[in-house]
């Protein structure tokens, strides 16, 4: 395999130029055909063998994690699901140049990223089964929550990076960030801070053409998303986001530079929302097949199998290890999202504070008496059976309804 | 043929409508009636709305009537304030309860204060529609009841329907009035089916939807199918009681609400958001206050829990239910039965 | 020598100090036991703050202690979050009442919740600062009563002062708690004076002011002051009145507010902000439920009007006078007298 | 006068192209020593003999009101006044540039252009008085309320642009917007909003290089604040805000590209706060004098001065009736601000509602009770007039001291 090194796309000085920035063409090392395009230096880390091997299997379970999970809203064991199937490029390259100590923000779109960093799948689903807000330990996978609120992610990412470069670490904070999302003030204000700060964060948005219903041309009117690091004096780039190697690269690009103490990055990636907005939402409202059909042809998981195929790694074993891999992930979260957690009512009150209000022991007490009263009356009382049955149940013909709409709506 | 035409008509009048028809039916009436009207919001063009309130919109009125905006709420709010301010009626779309929060500096700081700024000047007749409420299935932030924080902001009025023709008249108010209206859309009821009515009763008044002589159960928006269920079961266990639905919350109809109670003398306020500090400490202490001395017991409130509001699986032990009415109904020192 | 010391140090313990510099001190002695304690927000650098309540912050600790940000609420809230995620324990200022509205989804939907949505394992450890309340002759926006906002939302502890001791103890418990604190600052208060105390009850302690007989004021923040002098006044009327002063209003101290009402059997309720669907709702409520059978006459209450804050020459008809609240207690239904 | 053109620096792509976005000299027609630079065509509106001469009178009376205002505070007729002195040749070069049809959003700082506008100088300053919140009619004068939560007017003026075009009237708004401003999510939504919707808007940022006592570097890491244009697709330019003449031509083009329906401008006016923030700020906490000599060299009065001495255009008669007209307004000043307008406590509920509430009217009627009982009670019995006094009193000694503190903060 030979790969050229192309200087004035790579090297140091390589996202900051406003001349890159200002072109709006995203860096592509994979072509459209999953043709290597020779502007990588051969050493560049990404293009090392084991390291494509460990890409192409992370994408191949990422995938299958995906499919699984809309799957299971199918079947009614999530309640909602936003694939980003056909966003694995961004969705794991940008998670694989990170280093384990970085700090992460997802959005809710974004589980596939999470699987990636480690988290077990069905707490990466908590949320989205509707069990808890957040199902892992923020802390030690150093991924925040997923985010719903828009674009409310990237200030945390500026003020943590801005955190760990006062306690001198070098840790660095990578948020994600929709098109949609940087029409946003929070997004706005979270670059600027980050700028001003010099923080070790990158601002990477998934720019796959659609807010929801909302094409990008009804979102901004500049000819792309990244020129707006001009405007922070921030460094900025626009990549094929369909590219697992590109995306790798520049992220590799903007963590180094950012724990060198060069500030923040804002990336933008070039990809395609292939499903609708969540599960529920009806794409066909508002895009045609052809538009679809032309990104399927450039799917990022195809693209790098071409490309190694190409060059030889892909060897028979190795497709099978993958789809070992993903097909015992997908086994695993058929069998633990079949299970009915256990929802526990005094959760209810257990962390709103460290310690609960007086207020909050009232209103647990009595909760926790009228549930007793509740089984008592069920043991004692056929009447009682039909009184515990009266209150409101989401789950009901109504609550069904409204929740398959709801869920079309943005998380 | 006239004939023909009359009873599709009538047919048409009696067919139930949703509570999100209702919606779009008086956003179109008022459309169609007033060409200063447009609707605005995230993806309240071509896809109808995330709920398919402006279902239709554009394309019978046009992109310049109804259209898709960038997602950013205090742009949304900020750029109606502007166009008001040229002298058209914005009624946009907030997606979801939680998402006017980036607004709120625009809507308190702006949209109340404005026409007492500028002495009457510069009126902002501007409609906000905010789906709020639980009982969906909703992820986080998706079923915040975020009334209080208008209710509490003077210069802002503040309705919410219970019923397909109230959600249709007090739309069509809002939109006709001069100031700023939240308007809190039930988004539990969207399904409720029912016979539209397009005549009901001004903003600023409360109606009894049942008549009943032993408590008064006062609801608002998604509580008052709730507390009509509660009366229905309460007769079962010998209370009469009555249900007011407040319908306007700002303008407050102390009059019906006061009536109601000093006929009965018990008080229960139900509401869905977190009692400390809600609306319904408002309605309690001026029924307290003002109907103290017919008051038999103590107001009571049903609401939920102080808390954020809690994930799907959690949610039926947070809201209002039929049997948490019941007890606080139960608690109301009946001693003299 | 160490006797000179000794009582140097101990006039100076002596001598008066202002709320804010009380407030200045709570910050640099919780950032001196304290390195992960940092200060920020718009002008809290080089300037001190508008007020100069982080005078010296910044030459004293250095930038990376306190520090100036770019001007924008959203950002500095949403900043504070990400690091006290990264385990520091901001304290950040919005300049001013209103100002605190564009944070003001970070707040709600992050700040709030955030060690509710992660079931304990990120809890924030964040302080803002808000300086509130009106009576200053500020320009609109510098006056508002913004606390019925935080009050409402769960997962906010919500904290003002009165006294100077009281600043300086529950900003140090503020800072020490793990859980976010609004701490609103009466910023009419900001000038005046007392001997320090740095000893003080723990968050979510009310106390009593003054003791009385005859009915109870319950007041926070700027009124407490407006709330003793009418206890003076009210002595020449024949009035014995106590004042409650809550020092914290989430947690609510039921048990000192409650205690108080039922020995006087009578309450008024006072606060700046509007009083529809205001704190003084919550109040009055809760005390009309406790203490319904211990009452001889409604809870009344004293607020601003329901208008927005008014322009300096009008503000004095709007504030809590202590006329308006002598009228109130005279109010009471004291038949019996 | 011989003026040449430049047609790289003037003409119909003017402002929009990058490379003169990037570059961050501000655009000048008036040298620091007064002298035109000879890049405007001869034939550009603002040099019109008569039309120098208006703008020479403006900017003396603009500058005779903001003394006179500051004076007035410090006798103590004003609470507070925000100067921008220094800064009139953004405040009067943007106003002679738009039409009376066309909408001005201002901020606290704006005074000098409202009054240039027209509007009349006690109205003007009715807010800083303590009268009322607005005291014109925002209506006639098309003058926004002095708006003080920052940026938060800019979507104002993005929606009224839109509105306007939507009813095919020609209208532009022109918002302005302080350095620090910009950093407002606000500010980020009204230009993407404006951008979209190619409104008729111009985004006029007065980078007077502080926000209170924060300075630009502290605001941004960009270069130019004019580079945030870039991000939105939208023209932008970077004026030196000292020169009248220069500001007057890029508003001029701005508006004329928004008539045409070629959408928004972000212009950024490099100048600088002379006064500190406002008259109780004391701005040698955090910059030194040598800044302020090196600005107050850069006077924009004093160099439309020179260059109208230079063409032979400031005669002594011209220079005459301007300080004439600008006494006059100083007198009228000094008289009606010294009057004590009369207050109605009855305006708290006026204009709260189209109708007052019943609430409000119950509040009305309750206050009116306590009012007549206090003047009955003043009348009829002397303990009453203390009782009346009784009330809180924002006057008294330790209102004021907060009041000049409070009166620091940002207005
Ligand atoms: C503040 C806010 N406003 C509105 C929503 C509702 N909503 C959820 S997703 C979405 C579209 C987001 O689009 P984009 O940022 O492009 O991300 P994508 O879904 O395409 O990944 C909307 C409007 C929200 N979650 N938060
Ligand atoms: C939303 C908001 N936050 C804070 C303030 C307080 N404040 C008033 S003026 C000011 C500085 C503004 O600086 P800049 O935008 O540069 O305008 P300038 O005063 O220099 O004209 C601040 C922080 C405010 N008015 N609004
Ligand atoms: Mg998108
Ligand atoms: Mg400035």
């Amino acid at each position: 395999m030979t790969v050229l090194a192309t200087p004035d796309k790579t090297g140091s000085d390589f996202p900051l130029g406003f001349a890159t920035i200002l072109d709006p063409s995203p860096l592509q090392y994979l072509d459209e055909h999953g043709a290597l395009s020779g502007v990588l230096r051969d050493d560049a880390p990404e293009l090392a063998p084991e390291r494509l091997l460990g890409t192409y299997r992370a994408m191949v379970v990422g995938r299958r994690f995906d499919v699984q999970a809309t799957t299971m809203v199918r079947q009614g064991r999530l309640a909602v699901y936003p694939s980003s199937y056909g966003q694995e490029a961004c969705e794991i390259g940008a998670m694989l140049a990170l280093r384990p100590t970085d700090w992460f923000f997802p959005t809710y779109r974004d589980c596939v990223s999470m699987v990636t960093r480690g988290i077990d799948p069905v707490q990466t689903l908590t949320l989205l089964r509707g069990d808890w807000h957040c199902g892992y330990d923020p802390r030690r996978w150093r991924t925040a929550p997923q985010c719903t609120p828009l674009a409310t992610q990237a200030p945390h990412a500026a003020g943590l990076a801005h955190a760990a470069r006062l306690a001198g670490d070098d840790t660095v904070a990578l948020a994600f960030c929709g098109d949609g999302g940087t029409s946003e003030g929070d997004f706005h204000e979270a670059l600027n801070f980050a700028a001003v700060y010099q923080a070790p964060a990158i601002f990477f948005v998934q720019n796959n053409q659609y807010a929801i219903s909302v094409p990008l041309a009804k979102q901004t009117h500049a000819a792309a998303l990244a020129h707006k690091a001009v405007g922070y004096g921030m460094a900025g780039v626009r990549v094929d986001g369909n590219d697992v190697i590109a995306v790798q690269h520049v992220v590799a690009e903007a963590a180094t530079r950012a724990r060198a103490g060069d500030g923040p990055t804002l990336i933008e990636a070039v990809t395609y929302r292939m499903q609708a907005h969540t599960n529920a939402d009806d794409a066909t409202r508002y895009r045609n097949a052809s538009e679809v059909e032309y990104w399927k042809s450039r799917d990022p998981l195809a693209r790098l199998e071409t490309c190694l195929k190409a060059c030889g790694l892909l060897t028979d074993a190795v497709v099978a290890e993958a789809n070992q891999a993903a097909e015992a992930l997908a086994d695993d979260m058929r069998a633990r999202l079949g299970e009915e957690p256990e929802v526990d009512h005094r959760d209810l009150f257990r962390h709103v504070y460290a310690e609960p209000t007086p207020q909050l022991r009232e209103q647990a007490a009595a909760l926790q008496a009228e549930l007793d009263a509740d089984l008592d009356a069920a043991e004692h009382d056929e009447a009682g059976v039909e009184a515990a049955g009266r209150g409101l149940d989401a789950s009901g013909a109504d609550g069904a309804a409204l929740g398959a709409v709801e869920a079309e709506a943005g998380r | 043929m006239t004939a023909t035409l009359d009873s599709a008509h009538r047919a048409a009048q009696n067919a139930e409508i949703s509570l999100a028809q209702a919606v779009n039916r008086a956003l179109r009436d008022a459309m169609t009636a007033d060409d200063k009207v447009v609707v605005f919001g995230e993806d309240v063009g071509v896809l109808g709305g995330v709920f398919r309130v402006t279902d239709g919109l554009t394309r019978d009125f046009g992109e310049q009537r109804c259209f898709d905006t960038p997602l950013a709420e205090a742009g949304i709010m900020g750029t109606a304030i502007g166009m008001a301010m040229y002298g058209f009626r914005p009624v946009v779309e907030m997606q979801f309860d939680a998402f006017s929060y980036p607004a709120f500096e625009q809507i308190a700081s702006h949209l109340a204060k404005m026409r007492n700024r500028t002495r009457g000047t510069l009126p902002l007749p501007v409609v906000v529609r905010v789906p709020y409420g639980g009982g969906i299935g909703g992820v986080e932030h998706h079923s915040d009841s975020s009334e209080g924080y208008f209710v509490s902001t003077p210069g802002l009025h503040v309705v919410t329907p219970a019923t397909v023709s109230d959600a249709y008249t007090l739309l069509r108010a809002a939109i006709e009035s001069d100031d700023p209206v939240i308007f809190m859309e039930p988004k539990r009821l969207y399904w409720s089916k029912d016979v539209l009515s397009t005549t009901g009763p001004e903003i600023g008044r409360a109606v009894v939807r049942r008549q009943g002589s032993d408590a008064t159960l006062i609801a608002y928006g998604p509580t008052v199918s709730t507390a009509l269920e509660t009366a229905e079961a309460a007769r079962d266990e010998g209370y009469d009681l009555e249900v007011v639905d407040l319908r306007s919350i700002v303008p407050f109809d102390d009059e019906t609400v006061c009536a109601s109670v000093r006929k009965t003398g018990r008080a229960v306020v139900i509401h869905e958001a977190a009692g400390f500090g809600g609306t319904g400490a408002e309605i309690a202490a001026r029924v307290s206050e003002r109907c103290f001395h017919w008051l038999e017991a103590p107001v009571r409130r049903v609401t939920g829990f102080d808390i954020p509001y809690p994930p799907p699986k959690l949610e039926r032990h947070h809201l209002p239910s039929v049997d948490r009415i019941l007890d606080a109904v139960a608690s109301l020192q009946w001693e003299d039965r």
